[in-house]
Formats: structure tokens, sequence, C-alpha cells
């Protein structure tokens, strides 16, 4: 059985993207940090909405007629999809500006404001 | 049936995000992103959910590998050495 | 129907429609542009104050987006609310009319101050959105719209910190604030969720109703409190604050002070009206009294040593958010002990949030005053300035009344918030009092250092071109200043009117449930 | 109208120290008055005594910089504000850190407590 | 030794995520779901909209709708702002 | 761009009209399958990613003015969306106001569209695709703008 494997696997994914912001270097590497962080967040609203055996909340696609699956958080995930595609966009552009000022792209060299 | 498929998709979820982090090229690193996106996309396919499933992989998986593209090509351009935090 | 029961929305739906057809109308020119930021931002004051006023005549107002009937909560046969509910009761439309004020002057001013800059159809864009993600906080009941206005408006802010792209350390600022905005974001989130997996709910009240005090909800309660504090800047969290607000245009530095004391609210809604006495036993009230002495002490030693004159009023920043949180704090721990709550801990919260007021309204004047400095003269480090009150007299004037009233000089509406807080941090232990007395001198050094630095001593040849700013920023920093003046002259109309039933709504959990558990028609 | 608010312990009383300003400035005035009166604007009394030595054009070059203020308070403080500053690195994971930081001791001990 | 600590807490709270994500319910188990009940037997007959999500994004939360629509203004606002032409200096 | 093989380019100009065709048929059936505003809109707007890959940026910044998506696709969207939402306002924010009860709708065959959703669906399909493109497209821009040109300084800092 599956058991409760797609909530570690969302944990993980939040410990690795956590994880790489301290680790990376890169700027496009934290950027990437962010968006699995993100990932894992969507992926935990879906995982809680599933039930065993359900099927899709489309009344239109009589399936075997079991239980469907919650659509809520699927309706919370779309939005939060569209809001991490908007801070990706965000945070790269930054970083084009920051390679553009900075010429680099190493994060413990941006740190002109301190103090 | 369903379950393994399931265990090999959230395999594939670890080891994509693992390799997304963990090669040193950034290209290879988008890629690796992209794949980790298309099997999120097949995840929330197998947890039933077709409307995520579908922004998922082309919001995902496309849209934001381009935009990755990009900045990756802009910020590997050769440019003067200089700036960095000196003023 | 009256349409006065349509507040709500239209609170929102107004800078939501100015935001939207920036663009269109930006084709008509500059002049339409700069009118359509201004009435929208004027006409989001006026609802603001219309709701403020039918709230506290006719008690909490409750919409509900898409009913049948607006303030019908629950339909048949159901014992929770299914729609995203606006509940705007004392507290929330106090909030909302701070931050239309702030809104409003920010935009007066950012008419003669961004005037050399391109890319200011885009401005408006973002200035509007700020606004509605500011507003939004504050009176929406739901957690998954509470997500999204705080997502509208870090997005917003993001841009729009980096709006002088030109200037490296504006970038910089804007990448560390996206960076930590979005792991505490993601924090938030996934805290809304397994609050929605537990009780299949996502309406504050309806959660609040059915909440137990368990593992999960320890776990959530700090998630929550860590993210929101971290937005609006306690203490160990607080490093991207000065850099942001430092680098960000001064009418947006103005907004981003009622951005954070949005956050603010949603961590006091989420412990008062969320938990309320279900968290007393836990030690979550001293944690908050901790960051707030943190904020409070280290923020303005920092403050004291910075030469950069938005820096320095950033760091203020910090330490005025921590006499918040302590009299916050104070007030939740005394939340479920009748005795306490009477004696000062009610005095706590209505200073807390008098003082969330009146740090709304001085420091976004400050950063505002700091904007013309920077306007008139270029710099913004106090090292190359001196002289310039008698070229800059007016601004001069509202900057000694902001610096004052900072300070907690007595005529002014920042001691009375202030004497409320140490009273009833006094009455829990001497040392809390103490602390927050000594950050208080401090603030007044640091003040009287940037005043007789900048305004005072002999005139400067570099200067000598200097003139008083356009009359739109002058409009601007005045709005502040007559409220600033208002507020201070009539403290008991204040009192009574404004501050005591934003307090009572605060602390009354169970009238903020039953507004929506308990009506429902 | 003008109200006093009563905060528990004292009260507040806009009028009292509007009052108390009004004859603060009443005795300012009263001791300006007493000064001397055959004081000229433009004259030689107007001009700035700096001991005996030149006095410099431009006024940047008298004027007390910024960071001369409370030299002393920093001097006599100066192992606090070097862990202080120091800790202000201004790296950009440095403040998620102390984020995630505040947010694990938090967790750690709310289930402990 | 600054990094360890980070990565420390980061494990921490990685660790209490795992422990806290399935407290609320099992995974495929739900339990009692009044709102969503209500979602999936009303959508059709309130809305008459087969696509149950459908009609939660632009119906019964159709306003986290307009503001997610909000944030994607937002987002190409930013964009545009951050890479405009600029205005050259006279 | 570095122009990449015959093949490729080809390859993603035949599949860019595809997906442009298949993005319309998500965000026009959203109402009875999977799909809706957002997964359209954004399956159109990766139409311009693969044009942008087999026909290269200047070519397809010679074809089409920003102006298009930003003020046509983009504010076509929004302002039909919130005019929606302020239509219900006699009764409430986002009233879905134009509902055919449930026994008329059944004799229908259940597949006619209606309700605010679907044209509510279609306000945000086209919002989405105008964002989105926009969005690459301002970053291809931006590209060019942060290696070539120089970022300069603006007039307003200057005293």
């Amino acid at each position: 059985m599956i058991g409760n494997a797609p909530f570690f696997v969302v944990g993980l994914l939040f410990l690795w993207g956590l994880m790489a912001i301290f680790t990376q270097k890169n700027l496009i590497k934290i950027a990437m940090a962010i968006t699995i962080l993100g990932s894992s967040v969507n992926m935990f609203l879906v995982a809680l909405g599933y039930r065993t055996g359900g099927r899709v909340p489309i009344h239109f696609l009589e399936g075997d007629g079991g239980p469907m699956v919650l659509p809520t958080p699927q309706a919370m995930t779309l939005t939060a999809i569209v809001i991490a595609l908007a801070t990706t966009a965000l945070i790269l552009s930054l970083i084009m500006l920051i390679y553009r000022h900075y010429g680099t792209i190493n994060v413990d060299e941006v740190r002109r404001l301190r103090g | 049936m369903m379950d393994v498929l399931h265990f090999a998709v959230l395999t594939m979820l670890l080891a994509t995000a693992f390799f997304a982090i963990w090669f040193k090229g950034l290209l290879p690193s988008a890629i690796s992103l992209s794949m980790f996106s298309l099997m999120m996309a097949l995840e929330f396919y197998i947890l039933q959910a077709p409307d995520v499933a579908i922004a998922e992989a082309s919001i995902g998986a496309a849209l934001s590998t381009t935009i990755y593209i990009f900045a990756i090509r802009a910020c590997s351009k050769p440019r003067k050495a200089g700036g960095g935090d000196k003023q | 129907m009256n349409w006065t029961d349509h507040l709500p929305a239209l609170l929102l739906a107004v800078p939501l429609l100015g935001a939207f057809v920036t663009p269109l109308v930006s084709l008509g020119g500059k002049m339409l542009r700069n009118t359509l930021l201004v009435v929208t931002t004027f006409v989001t004051l006026v609802i603001a104050f219309l709701l403020w006023k039918d709230v506290l005549v006719s008690g909490t107002a409750v919409y509900v987006m898409g009913e049948k009937v607006f303030n019908l909560t629950m339909p048949s046969g159901m014992k929770l609310p299914v729609r995203i509910i606006l509940e705007a009761d004392a507290f929330s439309a106090f909030m909302a009319l701070c931050g239309a004020i702030a809104s409003f002057a920010g935009a007066l001013f950012s008419l003669n101050y961004m005037e050399g800059f391109s890319g200011m159809k885009r401005y408006v864009s973002l200035y509007c959105l700020l606004t509605v993600g500011m507003l939004g906080m504050t009176i929406t009941g739901d957690l998954f719209n509470f997500f999204v206005f705080i997502e509208i408006a870090s997005i917003a802010s993001f841009g729009l910190i980096a709006f002088w792209r030109d200037k490296a350390e504006a970038v910089e600022a804007s990448f560390k604030y996206t960076l930590v905005s979005q792991v505490a974001s993601m924090v938030l989130l996934l805290a809304f969720g397994a609050l929605y997996g537990k009780y299949n709910a996502l309406n504050i009240a309806a959660i609040g109703s059915l909440l137990k005090f368990g593992f999960m909800e320890k776990i959530v309660l700090v998630f929550i409190v860590a993210s929101l504090a971290c937005k609006c800047g306690a203490f160990p969290m607080h490093m991207w604050l000065p850099d942001s607000y430092a680098e960000a245009p001064s009418g947006v530095s103005c907004l981003l002070v009622a951005v954070s004391q949005a956050s603010l609210y949603g961590l006091v809604r989420v412990c008062f009206s969320l938990y309320g006495v279900t968290m007393g036993a836990s030690f979550i009230p001293w944690v908050v009294i901790l960051l707030g002495l943190a904020s409070m002490f280290f923020g303005v030693t920092m403050a004291v040593v910075q030469h950069d004159i938005k820096r320095l009023m950033g760091y203020h920043s910090v330490s005025q958010v921590g006499y918040m949180l302590l009299g916050f704090g104070v007030g939740m721990l005394v939340l479920s002990d009748a005795k306490g709550m009477a004696d000062y801990g009610f005095a706590a919260i209505q200073g807390g949030v008098f003082h969330m007021f009146n740090y709304t309204m001085y420091k976004a004047l400050l950063f505002l005053a700091a904007g013309s400095l920077y306007y008139t003269t270029g710099k913004r480090d106090l090292n190359d300035m001196g002289g310039l009150a008698r070229k800059m007299p007016y601004t001069t004037f509202m900057f000694v009344i902001a610096a004052a009233a900072i300070a907690g000089l007595p005529p002014f509406n920042g001691f009375v918030s202030k004497l409320l807080i140490y009273e009833s941090s006094f009455a829990v232990h001497p040392s809390l009092a103490a602390i927050a007395l000594i950050s208080s001198v401090l603030t007044l050094a640091s003040f009287v250092k940037v005043f007789q630095t900048a305004f005072l001593g002999p005139e400067q040849n570099a200067f000598l071109s200097v003139r008083e700013v356009p009359s739109g920023m002058l409009a601007g920093m005045g709005v502040l200043t007559v409220v600033i003046l208002a507020v201070s002259l009539f403290p008991s109309i204040t009192m009574s009117y404004f501050v005591e039933p934003a307090s009572k709504a605060l602390v009354d959990q169970a009238g903020y449930i039953g507004a929506i558990m308990g009506g429902g028609m | 109208m003008w109200g006093v608010v009563h905060t528990g312990f004292g009260s507040w009383d806009a009028l009292a120290w509007i009052l108390f300003f009004g004859i603060a400035a009443f005795f300012l005035l009263w001791f300006r008055s007493l000064g001397r009166s055959d004081y000229k604007k433009g004259t030689d009394q107007d001009e700035i005594f700096w001991s005996s030595n030149v006095v410099p054009e431009d006024g940047a070059h008298i004027s007390v910089p910024a960071d001369a203020a409370y030299w002393g308070f920093r001097k006599g403080m100066e192992p606090f504000y070097k862990g202080l500053v120091g800790m202000h690195t201004g790296l950009a994971p440095d403040i998620v850190g102390w984020y995630v930081v505040v947010v694990a001791i938090m967790s750690v001990l709310i289930l402990i407590v | 030794m600054k990094k360890m600590i980070f990565i420390l807490s980061a494990v921490i709270i990685g660790g209490l995520t795992c422990g806290l994500l399935d407290v609320p319910h099992p995974f495929g188990d739900p339990g009692v779901v009044p709102m969503d009940e209500h979602f999936l037997g009303q959508a059709l007959k309130d809305l008459s909209t087969e696509n149950v999500v459908t009609s939660i994004v632009f119906d019964y939360r159709g306003f986290d709708t307009i503001g997610e629509a909000a944030v994607l203004f937002t987002a190409i606002c930013s964009v545009t702002a951050l890479f405009r032409e600029g205005r050259k200096k006279s | 761009m570095k122009p990449l093989s015959l093949i490729v380019r080809t390859g993603c100009n035949l599949f860019a009209w595809f997906m442009l065709v298949f993005g319309v048929n998500v965000v026009v059936h959203g109402y009875a399958s999977p799909g809706g505003g957002f997964q359209g809109g954004a399956i159109v707007a990766t139409f311009i990613a693969f044009l942008l890959v087999s026909y290269g940026g200047e070519k397809i910044h010679s074809w089409v003015n920003e102006k298009i998506y930003d003020l046509i696709l983009e504010e076509t969207g929004l302002l039909l969306f919130i005019t929606l939402a302020f239509m219900g306002l006699p009764t409430s924010f986002f009233y879905n106001f134009f509902t055919i009860p449930w026994e008329a709708y059944q004799q229908t065959g259940r597949l006619f569209p209606q309700g605010t959703t679907a044209i509510m669906s279609i306000a945000v399909g086209i919002e989405v695709a105008g964002a989105l493109s926009m969005v690459i497209l301002s970053m291809f821009k931006g590209i060019r703008l942060v290696s070539d040109r120089q970022i300069e300084e603006e007039p307003g800092h200057d005293r």
C-alpha cells in the first residue's frame, strides 16, 4: 500500500528546497530551490484532497461511480501555481539585473547593503 | 499496479529535485527542473487532479523552463571583471 | 438593498479597477494618469472612512462573495461557511482606514517625486495593487484569501522596491526581500493547508470555533507567527527591512510601512481570533514579548549608528514594531485571565492598537520627509547634509512634528500609546518597561542627530540652489501632519471612538466568530 | 472635547500640556526680551568666532558630520556593536537562515514546554 | 559554523514538516468533509457547471481568482517595469 | 539566440500552431472537461515560446508589437473579468447572475455552457495568455537589455 508516502515526499522536497538555499552559491540555483519549495507545497495541497479510489471531480465524465476527490485543494493549487510562476519570473528578472550591475551571480558577492 | 506507478513517480520526483540542485551546470539543472515539473504533473494526474496537471505541465514544464533558459543565457555572457561587493 | 452594504467589496474593487484600467488611461497622457492615481486612492480613502463609520454604528460588517444575499454566511443545511467572506469588524476597519490614509498621502507625494522617471504607467498600477493587497489583508475573513492578498502585496512591493533598477542597491534589496518573503509565504501556505486538511474549512471564524489545541495546531501556530513576524520585521528576521525601505522610492516606503502593519494585523488576528483563549497556556505570548523586546532594543541601537537617513528610519521601523509586539504580547498573556485583563491587559492591547495607527502615520511622514531631502539635495547620506532648515521651512516643520511623535515627546500621539504600553508592561515585569523606556530615549537621541545634522548648522555652498519641495509633495506630507496633530490634540475622542472599539473587537473572539457562525440568518 | 485619557495608572490631558507649553513659551519670550536691545543684523556682531582662525567660506567645513555624533557612546559599546554589526552580513541566505533558526527554536520549544 | 546551524534548523523544520503533514488526516482518507461535499453536491444544481473545480475557481471562490489575476498582472507590471527602456539623459 | 537546427525549428513551428489550437480548445471547453482559463491561457502562451525558438527574437519582435499583448489581450481579459464581477453587484459582488434553472438545463443535454463561469473562464484565458506571453517577451527583451545596452541612470536622480 502507498501509506503516507506522498506526505513524506512533500516533507523531503520541502527540506531539500530549504537546504539548497543555504548550500548553493549560484543565484539561479537558489531560484530553483524556491521553485521546488513552491511545488512541494502545491503537492501537499493536492494530496490533502485525495480519496482512495476517488474519481475526477467532473460530473460529465461519469466514471465507475466512486466518490469524487475533494475539489477545493485543486482550486487553491491552481492559484498557488500561478503565484509561483509570477514569483519565479520576477526573481529571475532580478537575478538578470543583478548580473548586469555586479557582473556575477555568486551570492557571496552580492552584499553591498550590510551593517 | 497504480501503487507501483505512484511509487515510481514519487521516486522520480525526489531524484529530479535532487539532481536539479546537484548538477554543476545550470542548463542540466534547468532541464532536470523541467523533468521535475513533468513528474509533478504526472503525480497530480495520479491524484485525480487533471486540471492542476494541465496547469503544472504547461506552466511548470514549458513556460518556467523557458524563462529559466532566458535567465541562464543572460547571466552566462562573459562580462568584464569588477563589481561584486566592491562599490 | 442599501448600497452601503457593499462597502467591504467596494473597498477592494475600486483600487483593483484603478490598477486594471491604468494601461488604458495612460494612453490619454500624463495628466490623466496622475489624476487616476489620486482619484483612486482618494475614493478608497472615502470608502474606508464610510466603512469604519458604518462598522462603528451598526457592528461587524459581513460580506459574502457571490451569495444570493450579501450576508447569508451559511447556505441552508450547512454548519460551516463555504464561500469567501469579507469580515470587517472595528479593528479591521480601523486598519483599513489607517492604510488608506497612508496610501493617499503616498500617492499625492509620488506625483511630483517620480516626475523625472520613466515607466510611470507601471508605477501607478503597482501602487494601486499594493494598496489592494494591503487592504485585502486587513478585511478578509478567509485564510487562503489572506494568502493571496499577502502575495499581491509582496509581489507588488518586489517590483516597486526595484523600481529604480538603474541603482544596483535597489535590485539587491528587492532580491533579498523576494527570497525571504517567498520562503515565509510558502511556510504560511503549508500551515494554512494543514488547517484546511484537519478542519475542512478555510474561514477564520469557522476554524476558530472548531479549534482544539493539539500537536498540529502548535506547529501551525509557530509557522504562522514566525512567518508574519518575519513579514513585519521582528528582530532576528528583520535584515531585509532596512535595505528595502531605504532603497524603495519614498512614496513606496510610506506604503510599505502600512503593508508591514497589515502583516502585523494578520499575526494579531490569528493569535486573538483564530486561537484565542485556547493558546493561553502555551508560551507563544512570551515569544511575542521577547521578539518585541529584541526588536525594540537592537533595532534602535542599530539605528543610532547609521548615517544613511532612510536606513536609519528603516531600523527605527524595526524598533517601533517591537513596541506593538510588546503591547499585544502582554495582552495575549492575560487573555484568559479576566482580572489581569481588566487591570492592565486591555490597556496593553489599546496601547498596541493605538501605536499601530500612530506608527503608520508618523513613520510614513518621516519617510516622506526623507524623500523630500533626497528630492532637493540628491543625497541620502547625513554626513553630506546640513543647514537645510532655512531652505525648506515647511518640510522642517513637518519633520519636527513627526520626530517628536516618534520619540514620544509629550504633546504628541506617540506619547499616549507608549505610555499605555509602559504602564501595562510594568505590571507584568518592571524590566520590560525599563527596556522600552531605554529604547524610547535612544529613539529621541537618534532623531536629534538627524535633525541636527540635516537641518541645523551653517549653510553649505552645495545647497545654495535648494528650494522648498513642490506643492504636491507638501500636500502629501500635510495630510499626515494634519492627522497626527488632530490625533494628538483630541486624545479622548480618539481613544473612545477610534482605539477602544478596535481593541474591544480584537479581544472579543466570541463576537468575531458569532458574526459569521451565529448570524447566518 | 479636549478630554482626558485615563490610562489606569495616570492620566493624559492634552490641554494641560498645551497650557504648560504656553507658559513655558511666555517665560522664554520674557527672558529673551531681557537680552541686549542694540543687536543689529549685518554688523560685526553677526560674525562667527572660530577660535581666532579664519572662518571657512563653505559651511560644510565647519559642520559636525553625522558620524561624529555619539562617538563616545559607540566607543563605549564597541564589543556590543561589533557583534551586532557582524550579524548583519548582508548575505541573502543568512536572512533566510535567521528566519529558519527562529522557526526551529520556536517549534522545538513549543513541543517541549 | 553559521551554515551548520542553518542546515540543522532546516533539518528540524523538515522533520517537523514530515511529522506534521499526515496529522490532519492520513493520505487518502479525508474523513467528514462538509464543505467539499457541499461543493460536489451543489455545483451542478447551483451553477450547472459540469467541472466542479471550474465552478469553485470561478464562482464559490471567485474572489481568489480575481486576486490571482491581479498577481499575474502585478508580475507583468513588475517585469516590464524592470526591463523598461528608460529615459535617456538629455 | 543562436539559431537551432532546421529540424527543431520546423518542428517547433508546426507544434506551436497545434498548441495554439489546443489551448483555445481547453479554454473554451473548461466548463465540462479538465481545463479552463488558466490552463488554456498557459498553453496558448507556450505558442509564443515555440515561435521564439523557431524564428528567433528579432523576427518575433518585428512581427508583434507588445502593445497587442499589453493593451488588447490583457486589458480585455481583465476588464471583462472585473466587469462581470461588478455586474452581480445589486445582489452581491461576484454573483452568478444568469444561471438557468436545473430542470431547464437538463433538457438541453448538459453540454451548453452557461452561467457567468464560462464567460469568466474565457476572460481569464485571454488575460493569462496575454500576460504570460508578455512575461516571455519582456524577459527575452531583457536579455539584450542586460547584456548589450547600458541601463542608464535616469534624469530623476539628478539635482
